[in-house]
């Protein structure tokens, strides 16, 4: 058995490799004109990817029995003292990871066979749906960080296909573009916090002799870091390290285009920008934690980015109508939670929320895709309503997805309460502020479950229920959504998350549970609360005391107006950044064109004017008179002995 | 192993010349390309070879050969130089280059190239013959004269098949880089004058200024050696404050011409810059260090940036290859092997990739006569290979990793970062403790830059609804795909594993930054 | 009898060309004027016997004729084949040119023949009054030779321009000669350098320098006494140009070299002297051609500027100097006469000289106009051509000369640069402008003569430039002895 | 002072005198080359000149070289030249005229730029 097992951790590439040969075979299948069925290309992907769960599964198995991480390197670039190298890292976060991201995208690729079914593209989508795979896996197997950031912005990339994958609508141009800019910018971040990493342990890895930059060895590089360049630049470097994820995991400063990233189609918004691409960047902090974690300042930076994103998207979803705009903002609130948690030092909570989430936020995004798809593309929902009776399994299933998002005693409420305790231990307002961000997160999904799918249809669409083919992974999607988080939490000596997670890191294993009973009930009832004022201000049943008490929702605008205008604007973030392109960045480039093309050009012209007009000057002595061309002569040569003489007497 | 003579290899493309341009060669049209891509193919092959038996662990010039007069004396004995050939790692590699963009380029030529083909072959084939001299010279004063011959046909190429204002950028184009040359003559005259008065020999041979280090000179003769090779180099690398011909001569040029001119022309002033100014004058490079990496950087963020508000979509790729063309800078400035050897790598990057990127730019003038990106739009709507062609070089352009423009960054930026030449500098005497890892993450910002502007260009002209007036807008033909394609496989191979392509170089590199 | 001896190993060539003269001034009289073209030939044989007559003699040792006032070394053999040379090509050149002479056809070639000989008497001339009297025959003789064709009234005005300029020129040059000989009462060249070696350099000798250089100046067309060169050479007959340019300037810079060499001193304020009048002369040449509309008037300003650059290889002194001076005019003739050839065969098929009338040739002649481009390439200084090496020899010589002369170096690069503007320019013509009409198309078949010419410049112009290591070696041996003369004599 | 001495220092006349004298000379040749518009009287200005060296180098022979008298041979040279010259001067001014009936300088101004 344990040979069996070994094998498959040995080479354990082949999980990454699959979906590349997907992709090429699709590619060249489709180019070349060898086949043109869509059920061949469906088949490819889903058994490369279905091999890959099987994959994972055995790695899972193996991890139980492992003590130590399995890695595999070969040098891939390697100049003067420069050694980089890639290869892959097995260890127990890398297992879970791989079971999240093979198991998600297995469903989400069936669900798009059939959503994608009617597309002329549909080759197309999944070959990019298979380049994310393997970029997806290769970021989770990676070894090291050079190599992380390879697939990093191979994943960005793969992304900005998607997204722009209806290329010839401008909005989903757009958005692909600002997707992949912002992404940038945040590899950007990671690339500076990489190297400088590297600069100041340069000669620590020649001496301990792996890798460079591997996670295994991080720890004590990250000590020999600190003392070497002092803790303001070493806070500096962890802080650039941590741009990167804040574009990726869409936090506070770089969120804006995940909502925009809604332009691709939903499948893709279900598989990248719910469950696995955003999840990279927590998967980031969590694979460089011991250089977070040797500098306070850092811990908290991340904590308090955390929060913001959180608080600030989750009040954003409160006034959204578009169904997947209110989900996109959910990711990033639920994003900014386990970020807090991660900043807070609740390393496995932050892991366990990541995974819970995966799957009931995929499921949510399905969910709002078979609703759009069945009512012909209408996102808006003031235009949906009483969609529980045409589609009664993506309602239920709805409904699951929203009580575990809120915590109320599916996957989601075991997630959060670790966080919960997590937080309770070190930071108060941090707790608080999470408490808040729970009570409007079961608010604003409950008050898009009642929109949707409760009262009567207000649309003109006549709404179709979803074929069987999106309903299955639904479902399936459905059963670890409630299960899991229990299945996990560790109680009445069921296998525990925080143990398995942990048992890699020993050193940060200090974060102590508090036993209190009170916390989990705190945040069930506020959930709840959440819940009921949803009900009262959306439910029709309520309708009659809503006018009879005078507190609807539409004067709770009226009233709360500056509150109101602040959140329909996104917090004015977009537009800050859209003026400062407009107003700063294009004038400057504008002006460096012209500085270009006028000044340095010009200077180039001008000498070459300036040669002319003294020759022209010149030939103006040529006047034809041959009493100049006399003169000329003369006056030269009396000019000439003048000086020289001069000269001569006066050396 | 001896029929690989490098004196075979330069003059092959001259007699080709000759052969085309004689009056026995057939004047009809078909006949010249045919006869044209046969030759440039040989060429290629051959240089292959040259590849094949390089050994790349053996210190200094292999192939090595030395013509010399029937009497025996060498070829200019007065002036001390004699015709020496040599290649190493750096210059072969570049040698393989030029061949293959020839190559491509002569491919290429098929619809841009409509008047006096007779003509433009033998330009093509003298053009070669120039720049395969200047990488295979081992002589100072035959670096000159190759450097100088190279003016002439790409005159002739900008101007009789260009288009728009084509004299005035020709003629830019061979003033600025004479002028340029002119600075690199003095410099040559003064280090060898110098070496005469130490050593009593009069000689241009490269070896006894860069393997033997028996030359010790004064810092101040040094620097404006050094300077006046640099002036030379930066006005053929561009950089930034010599770059103006660049913009202009691409633009006005035809597109097989501007993938030359932006294949390897650039490339000389960088491989000048490693042979004369890193070899010979390695101290005085130490001391001007801070100038260059911060020229470097200038390079970069200030080509970006202007890119970015360019109309014209040859203007902006012309700037690209400007900010491209500054990781070298930034490379070089950063003497050591990772730098050094990240800036050869980039320069072989940037030409493949910027011969990409000006093969689309033809392919889209060829249909649309036109190069202002708001007048073209959604191109990429009834022609997706021309798209993903397109897309692939331009995030080859971008530094996408896995594609060879990512390994050549990633290898400047490590090494110039894990540098330690100079921590800070003083500008008139004040120093300012700016050192060259902060220098090297400014320059780091280049990489937004670039993603915006190409991008941006990337999605106005090929995405979006298409413009009604292009809808005949007719996908790649067979020609444009053997270019694009060949590009693209080089661009995908040396990016999945550049190991291949700095085993070449990497040796020469390591043994050149021994002597230093 | 000592007269037969001195003839037969010194003054052999001379003797040969006084012959000839004599010879074509009778048959022109003799024959009628419908068979003048007989005189080219025979002036022809002349100028062959005398170039193989100069082979006989051995310039290994150097030997003195006419009462020292007249050597013949190596140095004057070197010369005087340029100057034949020269010659030869001009006479090739006036074949087709002579239909527009008018009636008197003959005298040109006597004319030609007797500026020859005092040419090549300059060259060897050892005694002020030789060197004078050499001067004047070359300049009176090409004074009637550049107002020639009398009808026309451009090339009356530029004989009277160019015999007033030049008669100024040579009177001052003798009031130079006057103060010199006043100081060391000799006239004989080596004497002379014997008592000034030891004289103190005072403001009498500089003055005197300076009014000598003023006539070697006007010869050489250099710096302030250059006002006159565009107008003759756009005014005189086209061959008389091209040998104004070539010989009279090679020998206005061998006299030069003897006189720099020999008697002036090898002193800082002489070097200064030349280095200053070498580059206003360089950048005001250059300068001046750039905007230049007729292609006569830019060779003359091209001519001016070529001027410039042989005369830094003497401003610096050295033996190197002298022997890049030496290549530098070697090469000069081939480039110049092939470009003189060029603007004549376009004139007589033309009638034009303005540069946008050349549009277009590169088209439809493609040889002649390679031919033609390859030349201007060489006065550029573009490599593989001849003149790429000679500059570049100068160069060399001026870079060996010291670290003083750096900044002149420069300078002198950055000339070249202009001077690739002006040449480009007209090839952009050449190759860039549409084809204009061409009225006597039949020219450039039947010319064959000029077309000789071309071709052997075009080809001298290759093979200098490739195998240019012989021929250095040729004009090095002049300083070898030319250094022993001033070791010897001081 | 007897008046023999006044007559000897009136009329003794050493080498610096005839320097003077025919620098003078030889700048009024140069201001009449240069002013005169008549071309005869440049032509003549221009034996003005010539004349000028001609008193120089008889000057130098008699007070230096006294030996072999080199400096009048050298002015008879110069005499033959300068003669040669005016009549090539003549001939050309002769062909000028048969073009353009004028002498003025003013008139031959064809050949500039």
């Amino acid at each position: 058995m344990e040979q069996f097992l070994e094998f498959f951790v040995e080479n354990a590439g082949a999980i990454a490799a699959l979906p590349l040969w997907a992709f090429l075979i699709i590619v060249f299948g489709q180019n070349l004109g060898v086949y043109d069925n869509k059920k061949i290309t469906a088949w490819i992907t889903c058994t490369s990817t279905f091999i890959g769960l099987i994959w994972s599964v055995c790695i899972l198995f193996w991890t139980f029995g492992a003590e130590e991480p399995f890695s595999k390197n070969i040098t891939w670039l390697s100049a003067g003292n420069i050694e980089l190298s890639a290869g892959w890292l097995i260890d127990n976060l890398a297992a879970m990871m791989l079971l999240v991201v093979t198991g998600v995208s297995l469903l989400i690729q069936v669900y798009s066979h059939g959503y994608m079914e009617k597309d002329d593209g549909y080759h197309r989508f999944f070959s990019y749906l298979n380049l994310f795979n393997f970029s997806m896996l290769g970021l989770v197997l990676s070894s090291n960080l050079f190599q992380i950031y390879i697939f990093w912005e191979l994943v960005g990339v793969s992304s900005y296909l998607l997204i722009g994958f209806w290329f010839r609508r401008p909005s989903a141009a757009h958005a692909a573009t600002k997707a992949f800019i912002i992404n940038r910018i945040g590899d950007f971040g990671l690339l500076v916090g990489i190297i400088a990493f590297l600069f100041f342990s340069i000669n620590w890895w020649a001496a301990s002799g792996n890798i460079y930059l591997g996670f295994t060895s991080l720890q004590p590089a990250a000590e020999y870091v600190l003392t070497a360049a002092g803790p303001v630049v070493y806070c500096l470097i962890a802080l650039a390290i941590f741009c990167g994820p804040i574009a990726k995991s869409a936090q506070f400063p770089l969120h804006t285009w995940l909502p925009d990233a809604m332009e691709g189609p939903t499948p893709i918004s279900a598989l990248i920008h719910a469950a696995t691409m955003v999840a990279a960047g927590v998967f980031l902090i969590a694979r460089a934690y011991p250089i977070f974690e040797a500098s306070p300042c850092v811990m908290t930076t991340i904590a308090w980015i955390g929060a913001i994103t959180a608080f600030i998207t989750a009040t954003i979803a409160i006034t959204q109508y578009d169904l997947k705009k209110t989900l996109a903002y959910s990711t990033c609130s639920q994003l900014g939670y386990m970020v807090m948690a991660m900043g807070a030092g609740a390393y496995a909570a932050g892991l366990f929320h990541l995974m819970t989430h995966a799957f009931f936020k995929a499921m949510l995004f399905l969910c709002s895709g078979a609703v759009i798809h069945g009512l012909n593309d209408q996102q808006d929902m003031r235009y949906m309503g009483g969609l529980r009776k045409h589609m009664p399994v993506v309602a239920y299933t709805y409904l699951i997805g929203c009580f575990a998002i809120s915590g109320i005693l599916l996957s989601g409420f075991w997630s959060k309460e670790e966080i919960f305790a997590g937080l309770y231990g070190n930071n108060m307002t941090l707790l608080t502020i999470g408490l808040i961000v729970a009570f409007i997160t079961s608010f604003y999904m409950f008050r898009s479950y009642f929109l949707a799918f409760e009262n009567e249809y207000r649309g003109h669409a006549h709404p179709h229920d979803a074929p069987k083919v999106m309903t299955i992974p639904l479902i399936l999607l459905a059963i670890p959504s409630v299960f899991i988080g229990f299945l996990l939490s560790g109680k009445f000596h069921l296998p525990s998350f925080d143990k398995y997670i942990l048992s890699g890191h020993e050193a940060s294993a200090h974060a102590g549970h508090h036993e209190s009973l009170m916390l989990p009930v705190v945040s069930l009832l506020i959930a709840l609360a959440g819940l009921l004022t949803a009900a009262y201000l959306y439910h029709d049943r309520f309708k009659a005391l809503r006018e009879s008490v005078k507190i609807t929702a539409d004067n709770i605008i009226k009233t709360a107006k500056p509150f109101y205008s602040l959140t329909t604007n996104l917090w004015y973030i977009d537009k800050l950044y859209y003026c400062f392109i407009d107003n700063i960045f294009l004038p400057v480039c504008e002006f460096a064109a012209n500085f270009d093309k006028f000044v340095i050009d010009g200077i180039v012209n001008f000498i070459g004017v300036k040669t002319r007009f003294e020759g022209w000057f010149l030939r103006q002595f040529q006047t034809g008179q041959l009493q100049t061309y006399l003169a000329i002569l003369f006056s030269g040569l009396v000019g000439l002995t003048l000086i020289f003489v001069a000269l001569n007497l006066f050396m | 192993m001896q029929y690989l003579s490098l004196t075979l290899l330069i003059f092959l493309p001259l007699i080709g010349a000759l052969i085309i341009w004689g009056p026995w060669f057939a004047h009809n049209e078909v006949k010249i390309r045919r006869f044209a891509k046969g030759f440039g193919g040989v060429i290629f092959i051959y240089s292959l070879f040259f590849l094949a038996f390089f050994n790349p662990a053996k210190e200094g010039f292999q192939f090595e050969q030395t013509l010399t007069l029937p009497g025996g004396k060498p070829w200019l004995e007065p002036l001390g130089s004699n015709f020496a050939l040599g290649v190493d790692g750096i210059s072969l590699l570049l040698i393989v280059l030029t061949t293959f963009l020839v190559l491509l380029a002569l491919i290429a030529s098929k619809y841009s190239i409509t008047k006096r083909h007779k003509f433009y072959y033998s330009m093509i084939f003298l053009l070669q013959t120039a720049i395969l001299g200047v990488f295979a010279a081992k002589d100072l004063f035959l670096f000159i004269i190759f450097w100088e011959i190279e003016l002439i046909p790409m005159y002739f190429l900008i101007s009789v098949w260009g288009s728009g204002r084509k004299e005035y950028s020709a003629m830019k184009f061979i003033l600025y880089t004479f002028a340029g040359s002119i600075f690199m003559l003095a410099a040559i005259l003064a280090i060898v004058y110098y070496n005469y008065l130490q050593t009593g020999i009069f000689t241009f041979d490269l070896t006894t200024y860069t393997y033997m280090k028996a030359f010790a000179y004064p810092t101040l003769l040094g620097i404006l050696a050094f300077l006046g090779f640099f002036i030379a180099f930066a006005v053929k690398l561009p950089v930034v404050p010599f770059h103006t011909w660049l913009p202009d001569a691409h633009v006005d040029a035809p597109t097989p011409v501007s993938m030359l001119l932006a294949g390897i022309l650039l490339k000389m002033g960088g491989y000048g810059l490693i042979r004369m100014n890193l070899q010979i004058m390695p101290e005085i490079m130490q001391i001007l260090a801070p100038l260059v990496i911060i020229l470097g950087v200038i390079n970069i963020l200030y080509a970006a940036i202007v890119a970015t508000a360019q109309q014209d979509l040859k203007k902006l790729v012309a700037y690209s290859s400007v900010s491209h063309m500054g990781i070298v800078l930034l490379g070089l400035g950063a003497m050591n092997v990772a730098g050094v050897s990240g800036a050869v790598f980039q320069m072989v990057a940037h030409g493949v990739i910027s011969a990409g990127l000006f093969m689309i730019v033809g392919v889209i003038y060829l249909r649309t006569h036109t190069r202002q990106i708001p007048e073209l739009g959604g191109l990429g709507q009834n022609s997706p290979k021309i798209m993903y062609f397109a897309m692939i070089i331009a995030l080859g352009s971008l530094g996408l990793p896995l594609l060879i423009g990512f390994a050549a960054e990633t290898l400047a930026f490590y090494g110039a970062f894990t540098s330690n030449v100079f921590s800070g500098f003083s500008l008139f005497d004040v120093y300012i403790p700016v050192s060259i890892q902060i220098l090297t993450a400014i320059a780091i910002i280049g990489v937004i830059f670039t993603a915006v502007y190409i991008l941006w260009m990337f999605q106005r002209v090929f995405w979006g609804n298409i413009f009604h007036k292009w809808r005949k807008f007719h996908d790649a033909s067979p020609h444009e795909m053997v270019v694009l394609i060949s590009l693209i496989l080089v661009i995908v191979v040396f990016g999945l594993n550049p190991t291949g392509m700095t085993d070449i170089f990497g040796p020469t590199v390591s043994s050149l930054m021994k002597l230093i | 009898m000592e007269l037969i001896t001195q003839i037969k190993d010194v003054l052999l060539p001379e003797s040969v060309m006084v012959l000839f003269i004599l010879l074509t001034a009778i048959l022109s009289f003799l024959l009628g004027s419908q068979k003048q073209n007989f005189i080219f030939y025979v002036s022809l044989t002349g100028v062959a016997l005398a170039l193989v007559s100069l082979s006989f003699a051995d310039y290994t040792v150097e030997k003195q004729a006419l009462w020292g006032s007249y050597v013949s070394d190596y140095f004057t053999f070197v010369f005087r084949i340029i100057i034949l040379v020269g010659t030869a090509f001009t006479l090739f050149l006036t074949k087709d040119y002579v239909e527009n002479f008018g009636r008197s056809k003959a005298e040109f070639y006597f004319l030609l023949l007797t500026a020859s000989l005092g040419g090549m008497l300059l060259c060897g001339a050892n005694d002020l009054v030789m060197v004078f009297i050499a001067l004047e025959t070359l300049s009176i003789a090409s004074f009637a030779l550049c107002g020639y064709t009398k009808l026309d009234k451009l090339s009356n005005e530029a004989a009277l321009k160019y015999l007033t300029f030049g008669a100024a020129a040579s009177a001052a040059m003798l009031y130079g000669f006057s103060f010199i000989y006043g100081i060391t009462a000799q006239t004989n060249l080596g004497a002379i350098a014997g008592l000034l070696s030891t004289y103190e350099i005072n403001s009498v000798l500089i003055i005197a320098f300076l009014l000598i250089l003023a006539g070697f100046g006007f010869k050489i067309s250099a710096a302030p006494f250059q006002a006159w060169a565009p107008d003759v050479y756009e005014g005189a007959p086209i061959p008389v140009a091209a040998y104004l340019s070539v010989v009279s300037k090679t020998a206005g810079f061998a006299v030069l070299i003897r006189f720099m060499t020999l008697i002036f001193p090898e002193a800082a304020i002489f070097s200064v002297i030349l280095a200053t009048i070498a580059v206003i002369t360089m950048t005001a040449g250059n300068l001046m051609a750039m905007g230049q509309q007729n292609i006569r008037r830019l060779m003359a300003y091209s001519s001016i500027a070529h001027a410039g650059y042989i005369l830094l290889g003497l401003a610096i002194l050295t033996g190197e100097g002298i022997t890049a001076m030496t290549f530098y005019l070697i090469t000069y003739l081939f480039m110049n006469f092939g470009v003189w050839a060029a603007i004549e065969l376009f004139a007589l098929a033309t009638g034009k000289d303005n540069i946008d009338d050349y549009s277009g040739l590169g088209i439809k002649y493609r040889y002649f106009s390679f031919g033609f481009v390859l030349c201007l390439l060489s006065l550029a200084g573009i490599p593989i051509t001849a003149g790429f090496f000679s500059k570049f020899y100068l160069f060399k010589a001026v870079a060996l000369a010291g670290f003083w002369y750096m900044p002149v170096l420069i300078i002198a690069l950055i000339n070249t640069v202009v001077a690739l503007f002006y040449y480009m320019r007209i090839i952009k013509v050449i190759y860039l402008k549409p084809p204009a009409e061409i009225r006597h198309e039949h020219v450039f078949k039947i010319a064959f003569p000029v077309k000789a010419v071309m071709a052997v410049c075009v080809i001298g112009v290759i093979t200098l430039g490739i195998f240019a290591t012989p021929v250095i070696e040729e004009s090095r041996v002049i300083t070898v002895k030319q250094d022993q003369k001033v070791a010897v004599s001081r | 002072m007897s008046w023999e001495e006044i007559l000897i220092k009136l009329f003794n006349v050493e080498l610096t005198h005839y320097i003077v004298l025919s620098a003078v000379l030889f700048c009024i040749g140069i201001v009449g080359l240069i002013v005169c518009r008549n071309v005869i009287r440049v032509l003549m200005s221009i034996e003005i000149l010539l004349s000028a060296v001609n008193i120089n180098f008889v000057a130098f022979a008699n007070y230096t070289d006294l030996g072999d008298l080199k400096g009048q041979v050298f002015a008879i040279f110069i005499m033959a030249v300068a003669a040669a010259e005016a009549a090539i001067g003549l001939a050309i001014l002769l062909a000028l005229y048969r073009n353009k009936p004028s002498v003025d300088t003013e008139e031959f101004k064809e050949l500039r730029g």
